[in-house]
């Protein structure tokens, strides 16, 4: 193998030109999305589905998606530097990088979502500080930046580059600081996850999404904080396992993914809780409030299933599942569950993200569906094969699983 | 080990001083083009020698609005045939006074499309706290074109526009100056 | 000391460390913003001084008085004229387009002779000749689509000095009137007088979206004294705004005024006629109210309320005309007049008038006497053998907006010499040998004598307010060019000069009248009327098979001379177009009756044509009757009309009128068949 | 963000009533405001239309159905739902007479403001604006030309009400106290049957401020807290109660 002495120590992994094949495969799917991303950027975009009633759409599902699932990164970073459980430091490595993945990914996607890219930086230059998207343009930017350095010392590690006596130091002083890093970044995430949540929240036009809450808050910018750590550790066990299926090897003990799946459930039974309340009290005060029914919210499109997908389906039956340590531990059960529950958290940000401005406020107004064109699929899946490559070079280059040595 | 220090640190110099050198002293020549008036007009010629006031080019219309320069046709009002020796003058009947076309004048404090500047709400102030004073000059200045951006060098900038109406207890609102 | 890459990588580290501190990169990331905001394909404003000019809308019959707003000497927008009494600050969509028009992608940019099919460019003094060539000793025809203005009575003139009194007019409820006025040996034209009526009955005529001077009647609803009762199948803007509608099957308006008739008689309502015994018997034997009521679908209840109440009003008006604008019979209007004369609103402040009349061209007609003639009928006698070896046509689209256009083709195939003067390329343009284009009404002299309509005589003129942005002429101008040349004598040099004389006999002068236009309020006294009885018996008819046909026409959709403009484009509705196909609109009783879905495609079957559409489901329209837009299915034009939907012209049928020999297609029926 | 008083309040009263469906007021305003044609326009999702007419059913069956237009400028909301939530101050509702700015060099497109509005009154650029040849030449200097990529919206021809200030210094009036004419939206000029009526609402004088106060005056969707300065008028009950959203059992506002 060309690179052998690049790879960790004492690992195995598949030859060179395997490893080149699958990488030629995402490169396929990250071309078509190169070239989706060209024809945005000369055309503008005109060459997506997005419309005047759906200015927001994939893209944004997406965005909001991938932060969610990302939290996995702050919050096990909170739960092992700050909490102090010891057990995280067999995930936390790979729970950085699939945060690094999201982030970056959000930030290139926001580029192609905006009209006027070019004006991308007036964000940070012409601040409005009554923008709750504001708030999630600075947090994200700041907590991405947190991640990269987060990342760093793990690149450091590199068995070539730690021979440096150098890098060598500056990865182990990286180390020393990671606990400060962890909370900055808690910080930061929690913010613009509620940031996020806060967008829809204080849109008082829009009786989807509005709700009220404390302070300048409302009450979704603590659900999708709580949405988010609900999801994310369980999105992490999730990648950890969709690896261990494609490289044939075990790279952290299933203590440790039971130990996450236990994690995602408490805090969804925490989530559920609030939001049913949440939705309870938005469906009974709320809306009539504004003159609406709960039943007005919903179309033969965007109906009552998805809510009760989000929250049965993927809401309750997941957090029972996580949460009764026999059923978690069949791990048929731990990863379905683990599934489910990403999903639910993708429904909440489908539905606050579409729904809301699908719905037609206007009495005189209908409704209107939107479906993505082929330009938002494959700037989406440009990002996934991104994410598939930074993860896949990872894994090849660097000591990400702790365990992998001893679990082999 | 000091061999390596100076190593790292005189590159580094040269890299940092080379770099400030090009970006302050070579970067605005390339930056902007220079361009000269398409017509050498004298403002000394209108004011001094023929003693001539400056609103009576540079008026205000009947609904509140700037003129700003004139005309051809305004100009042709005296203009109409060749009356001085200045071969600029002759250049200029020629060209556009006979052929009936407006003068393609650089405006030194040309503000883009998206600026309503209203002329008549700043009227208590001297012309040249804004605009360059070509008053008395013979020759214009030399005009400066930014290249990217297509602007005046000297267009103001909207700070600029900002700070004097804070200090003048002005609003600052988007619409009192933008369309 | 030589350079190795660790002191390459610190030299770029260190330029970088110092590019930071130069403008470099904050320059360029404003300078490129700023780019972004002044991008040199977006076009950038040309400034210069504000102005408005006056000016007059000719592109319908209804004569607004339009300001131009220019800056510098570019036309900017056209708004309405607050000092002209038929627009008084208002226009309709069609007008507020008018300036963007001038460029127009379908306009005709110069003079253009057909060869083998193809359109090549001419000289005008080219065209000229061979206009002049042709008409010389030849058998002449002219169509006309301006029916106010003084440039129809040149044309007029010139024919009439060349021995053919073929002159026609675009068929339109100005003629049909003027047939039944004049077979009750009425004289003058007749208006209404809504600005002073205290109860407008509105039967059947849109005219608050497209019948007549319909900015003028929108000012006149907006500042009623009274009401406006509006009876037509379709729920249309009219219908949207006054105080009541009353639904009343298509073309059965006639039948409607002869029930009110019946009960104004019964309550011993009489009208100063030779035959009123007659009349009065007819109607009361024949149009009793069972029989109204089936034949309008409106209750015997309702019509004697509208009686009584138009009986109560101290100033009625009773306006009956064609829900589209065009179509109607004799039997309609004759029928209105007589509920007018029958309430004794003739001649009466807010009632029916009679206007004056006037011309300057010695050899032409009157109007009235033009609007006499139907070109449909011309058209039969032309398939039918008759003669005619060349037809001029001035803003006009006969091709497009005559009922069956495809047979009115046919029969145009047998003149020989056709020319078009169409400002822009239009249907009928595109079948000519000749387009010699007028300019755009903004780049030329142009008036508008008394629009038919309004309750007043009214003269404005419009002075250019552009100068020709094409190789353009004035229709009338060139009309006088070729008569010099042919050494026939109108009497008048250019069209100014006549529109100066015209002024003149009004007593006033061109410049007065551009800046402001001429009204007076004289209307012409009437001797002995009389009705012949045979024009009552139309509206007893049976009717044909087929669901009837409700053509709707919005000057949003452009109209007959007008393709959907540029601007317009937005402004139809989602359930009247949808990329290539217009909606017809039905309820939900006549789609359940029809078996037709909301969405599904159907084929409308006319007795000479047929067209494609789909089917909106849609409450506003009355049972058994389909409604469909009037205004698309253009087939020449330009890419914001070419295509778009088909035209209704072709669906709707011709009949002749017993009593007056009228061509009528406001009862048009068709059969509908799912595609 | 507390809402700002203003001296002036510009306003709209449109009378629902008198509304004929015409669209000189779309038209009007397209040729003002520099709005480029569209070949189709059959995609409403598309169109970009700053002021919209409406069609509106009281969704009876035929004979007991009823139509009215309803023409919907930018509400310029006393309390906006789009500003506050505009990331780069693009949308500001700060100048005297209350209009909600939209400044199209500092938009940068995200489109959330969009997602704010209720009434649809803000619209994309997908296209850069693009006129048939030489129909540029047709171009107002009041509004300028927007690139791709921003978003627009209705300013209540806030340039007239610039022109009107600029007559005013000029001729040594009070540019802050205009009399009722000398500012008016393009679409309230044009409308043939007068439906729409402008002025300042807080000015008593004004005929808007009286329209405003009667009984079957109401605005669109006043129950978010919108506050809008564009008031509607219509003496039917099913049209008033379209304005906003009801409970089966709830009063329309007037009754």
């Amino acid at each position: 193998m060309i690179d052998r002495e690049w790879l960790p120590e004492g690992v195995e992994r598949c030859s060179f030109g395997k490893f080149a094949v699958w990488l030629a495969i995402i490169g396929v799917v990250f071309a078509w999305g190169l070239y989706a991303t060209y024809r945005i950027f000369a055309n503008g975009l005109i060459e997506t589905n997005l419309d005047n009633y759906f200015g927001f759409g994939l893209w944004i599902t997406f965005d909001l998606a991938v932060i969610a699932l990302g939290a996995g990164a702050f919050f096990s970073g909170f739960l092992k530097y700050i909490v102090g459980i010891e057990e995280l430091k067999n995930i936390i490595n790979l729970a950085v990088i699939v945060g690094f993945i999201c982030y970056s990914g959000t930030m290139l996607i926001l580029t192609l979502d905006i009209g006027q890219p070019l004006r991308a930086w007036f964000g940070y230059w012409h601040p409005n500080v009554h923008s709750m998207l504001t708030e999630v343009i600075f947090c994200i930017t700041c907590y991405c930046m947190v991640l990269i350095i987060e990342y760093i010392p793990i690149i450091l590690e590199n068995r070539k580059l730690n021979q440096n006596k150098f890098i060598h130091n500056l990865a182990h002083n990286f180390h020393v600081f990671m606990p400060l890093f962890a909370g900055i970044g808690t910080f930061l995430s929690t913010f613009h996850q509620g940031s996020l949540g806060g967008m829809y929240g204080v849109l008082f036009g829009r009786p989807f999404a509005y709700r009220e809450g404390f302070f300048i808050w409302p009450w979704t910018f603590f659900l999708f904080v709580a949405s988010a750590i609900a999801s994310g550790p369980a999105f992490t066990m999730l990648i950890a396992t969709l690896m261990e299926k494609i490289t044939g090897r075990k790279l952290v003990s299933y203590e440790t993914k039971a130990l996450m799946g236990k994690i995602a459930g408490s805090l969804l039974c925490f989530y559920l809780f609030f939001k049913f309340l949440d939705t309870w009290y938005w469906a009974t005060d709320t809306l009539p409030r504004m003159g609406l029914t709960f039943d007005q919210m919903f179309n033969d499109v965007y109906g009552k299933w998805l809510l009760w997908a989000e929250l049965g389906l993927c809401g309750v039956i997941p957090a029972i599942l996580l949460v009764v340590p026999k059923f978690r531990n069949i791990p048929f059960l731990l990863y379905t569950a683990a599934i489910l529950d990403c999903i639910g958290i993708v429904i909440n940000r489908f539905v606050f993200t579409v729904q809301t401005i699908a719905f037609p406020v206007m009495p005189f107004d209908k409704w209107y569906s939107y479906v993505p064109n082929w330009a938002e699929w494959a700037t989406t899946f440009e990002i996934l094969a991104y994410g598939a490559l930074v993860l896949s070079l990872s894994y090849r280059y660097l000591p990400v699983f702790p365990q992998e040595k001893e679990l082999n | 080990m000091a061999k390596g220090k100076s190593c790292v640190v005189l590159p580094f110099l040269i890299g940092f001083v080379g770099a400030l050198i090009v970006g302050w002293g070579l970067f605005p020549k390339l930056l902007y083009s220079e361009k000269a008036q398409p017509i050498r007009f004298s403002h000394k010629v209108h004011v001094e020698d023929q003693g001539m006031a400056c609103d009576e080019c540079h008026t205000f219309r009947e609904d509140g609005s700037f003129a700003g320069i004139p005309t051809t046709e305004e100009c042709a009002e005296c203009h109409a045939e060749v009356m001085g020796e200045d071969p600029a003058e002759a250049k200029f009947v020629e060209e556009y006074v006979n052929e009936d076309r407006e003068v393609p004048w650089l405006i030194y404090q040309k503000q883009p499309d998206n600026v309503f500047f209203s002329h008549i709400a700043h009227q208590d102030f001297d012309c040249t706290t804004c605009h360059p004073d070509v008053g008395n000059s013979d020759t214009p200045p030399v005009y400066y074109e930014n290249k990217i951006s297509g602007y005046s060098k000297q267009t103001m900038k909207m700070w600029q526009c900002e700070r004097c109406h804070a200090q003048n207890g002005a609003s600052n609102a988007c619409y009192v100056c933008h369309k | 000391m030589g350079l190795d890459r660790r002191g390459f990588i610190t030299f770029l580290v260190g330029g970088a460390v110092g590019t930071l501190f130069t403008p470099v990169p904050w320059k360029l990331a404003d300078d490129v913003s700023i780019w972004s905001q002044n991008w040199p394909w977006i076009p950038k404003l040309q400034y210069g001084a504000r102005s408005e000019a006056p000016s007059l809308c000719k592109l319908c019959p209804g004569g607004c008085g339009l300001s131009v707003h220019k800056v510098g000497k570019r036309p900017v927008t056209a708004q309405g004229n607050k000092n002209h009494p038929l627009s008084q600050g208002g226009v309709c969509p069609l007008g507020s387009s008018a300036v963007q028009l001038l460029y127009r992608p379908a306009r005709v940019k110069g003079p253009l002779k057909k060869n083998n099919g193809r359109f090549e460019a001419i000289s005008w003094e080219e065209a000229a000749q061979i206009v002049a060539d042709n008409l010389k000793g030849k058998k002449i025809a002219a169509l006309s689509g301006d029916e106010n203005g003084s440039a129809s009575e040149v044309l007029a003139g010139f024919l009439k000095l060349l021995g053919s009194d073929d002159f026609y007019f675009m068929p339109s409820d100005a003629q049909v009137s003027q047939r039944a006025w004049s077979l009750m040996e009425g004289k003058g034209q007749l208006g209404f007088d809504l600005e002073n009526s205290d109860y407008v009955l509105i039967l059947g005529a849109d005219i608050l979206s497209s019948w007549g001077p319909v900015v003028r009647n929108q000012k006149a609803f907006a500042s009623r004294k009274g009401k406006f009762v509006y009876a037509g199948p379709v729920q249309t803007g009219t219908a949207a705004t006054v105080d009541k509608w009353m639904p009343v099957y298509p073309g059965q308006e006639g039948v409607l005024a002869l029930g009110i008739c019946y009960y104004l008689l019964k309550m011993g309502k009489s009208a100063s006629l030779k035959n009123f015994g007659l009349v009065r018997d007819y109607i009361l034997s024949k149009y009793t109210p069972s029989v109204v009521e089936a034949k309008t679908g409106v209750s015997a209840a309702q019509v004697q309320k509208l009686a009584q109440d138009l009986v109560k009003a101290s100033a009625p008006c009773v306006l009956v005309g064609s829900d589209f604008g065009q179509g109607s019979g004799a039997f309609e209007w004759a029928s209105g007049i007589l509920v007018n004369l029958l309430l004794g609103t003739l001649n009466q402040k807010g009632g029916l008038v009679a206007l004056p009349e006037n011309k300057v061209i010695t050899s032409a007609p009157w109007r009235s006497e033009l609007n006499q003639k139907s070109f449909l009928k011309f058209l039969d006698e032309v398939e039918q053998g008759k003669a005619v070896d060349g037809l001029l046509v001035y803003e006009a689209n006969p091709l497009y907006a005559l009922p069956q256009p495809e047979q009115v083709k046919t029969v145009l195939e047998k003149i020989p010499f056709k020319v078009s003067f169409s400002t822009f390329l239009d249907e009928t343009a595109m079948a000519c040998d000749l387009i010699l284009p007028a300019p755009h009404f903004l780049e030329r002299f142009d008036d508008a004598y008394t629009p038919f309509g309004v309750g007043q005589e009214i003269y404005s003129v419009a002075a250019p307010v552009i100068e020709p942005i094409f190789s353009t002429k004035s229709t009338p101008d060139f009309i006088l060019e070729v008569a010099n040349k042919l050494g026939v004598d109108l009497g008048f040099a250019s069209f100014e000069e006549v529109l100066q004389a015209k002024a003149e006999s009004l007593g006033t002068d061109l410049e007065s009248v551009s800046a402001e236009a001429y009204t007076s309020d004289k209307w012409l006294a009437q001797n002995s009327l009389s009705l012949p009885v045979e024009i009552l018996a139309t509206g007893l008819e049976t009717e044909g098979e087929g669901v009837f046909l409700a053509p709707v026409a919005r000057n949003y959709l452009g109209n007959t001379k007008q393709a959907l403009t540029p601007f317009e484009v937005v402004v139809v509705k989602e359930f009247e177009l949808q990329k290539k196909d217009f909606y017809i609109q039905v309820n939900k009783n006549t789609a359940n009756k029809l078996k037709l879905k909301q969405n599904g495609k159907v084929k409308l079957q006319g007795a000479g044509g047929e067209c494609v559409a789909r089917v909106n489901i849609t409450e506003t329209v009355m049972n058994d009757v389909i409604a469909a837009p009037l205004g698309f299915g253009h087939q020449a034009w330009d890419e914001f009309a070419k295509g778009k939907g088909d035209n209704l012209f072709k669906v709707l049928s011709v009949k002749e009128e017993k009593g007056s020999g009228l061509k009528v297609w406001n009862r048009s029926q068709v059969k509908v068949v799912r595609a | 963000m507390e809402a700002i008083e203003f001296k002036v309040k510009w306003g709209m009263v449109i009378n629902i009533d008198k509304c004929t469906g015409c669209g000189a007021c779309m038209v009007a305003c397209q040729a003002e405001n520099n709005i480029a044609p569209m070949v189709d326009g059959s995609d409403k999702r598309m169109t970009l239309t700053w002021m919209l007419v409406y069609e509106l059913s009281n969704g009876k069956p035929f004979p007991e159905h009823d139509i009215a237009y309803l023409p919907r400028p930018c509400m310029q909301c006393g309390k906006p739902s789009c500003s506050t939530v505009c990331p780069v101050i693009a949308t500001t509702k700060d100048e005297e007479g209350g209009i909600v700015s939209q400044i199209y060099p500092r938009c940068i497109g995200c489109r959330y403001c969009m997602a704010a509005c209720p009434y649809h009154s803000r619209y994309f650029n997908w296209y850069d604006p693009k006129w048939p040849a030489g129909m540029e030449k047709t171009l107002n200097i009041s509004t300028s030309v927007r690139p791709r990529g921003v978003v627009e919206k209705c300013t209540f021809c806030h340039h007239r009400f610039m022109y009107a200030k600029e007559k005013a210094r000029y001729n040594g009036e009070d540019p802050m106290d205009l009399p009722e004419d000398a500012y008016i939206p393009a679409c309230a000029e044009i409308c043939p049957t007068g439906a729409i009526v402008f002025g300042n609402l807080n000015n008593p004088e004004h005929k808007v401020a009286k329209l405003a106060k009667s009984k079957y005056a109401f605005r669109l969707l006043e129950r978010l807290g919108t506050d809008p300065q564009v008031y509607y008028y219509s003496e039917r009950e099913w049209v008033r109660r379209q304005g906003d959203n009801y409970l089966p059992h709830e009063k329309t506002k007037g009754e």
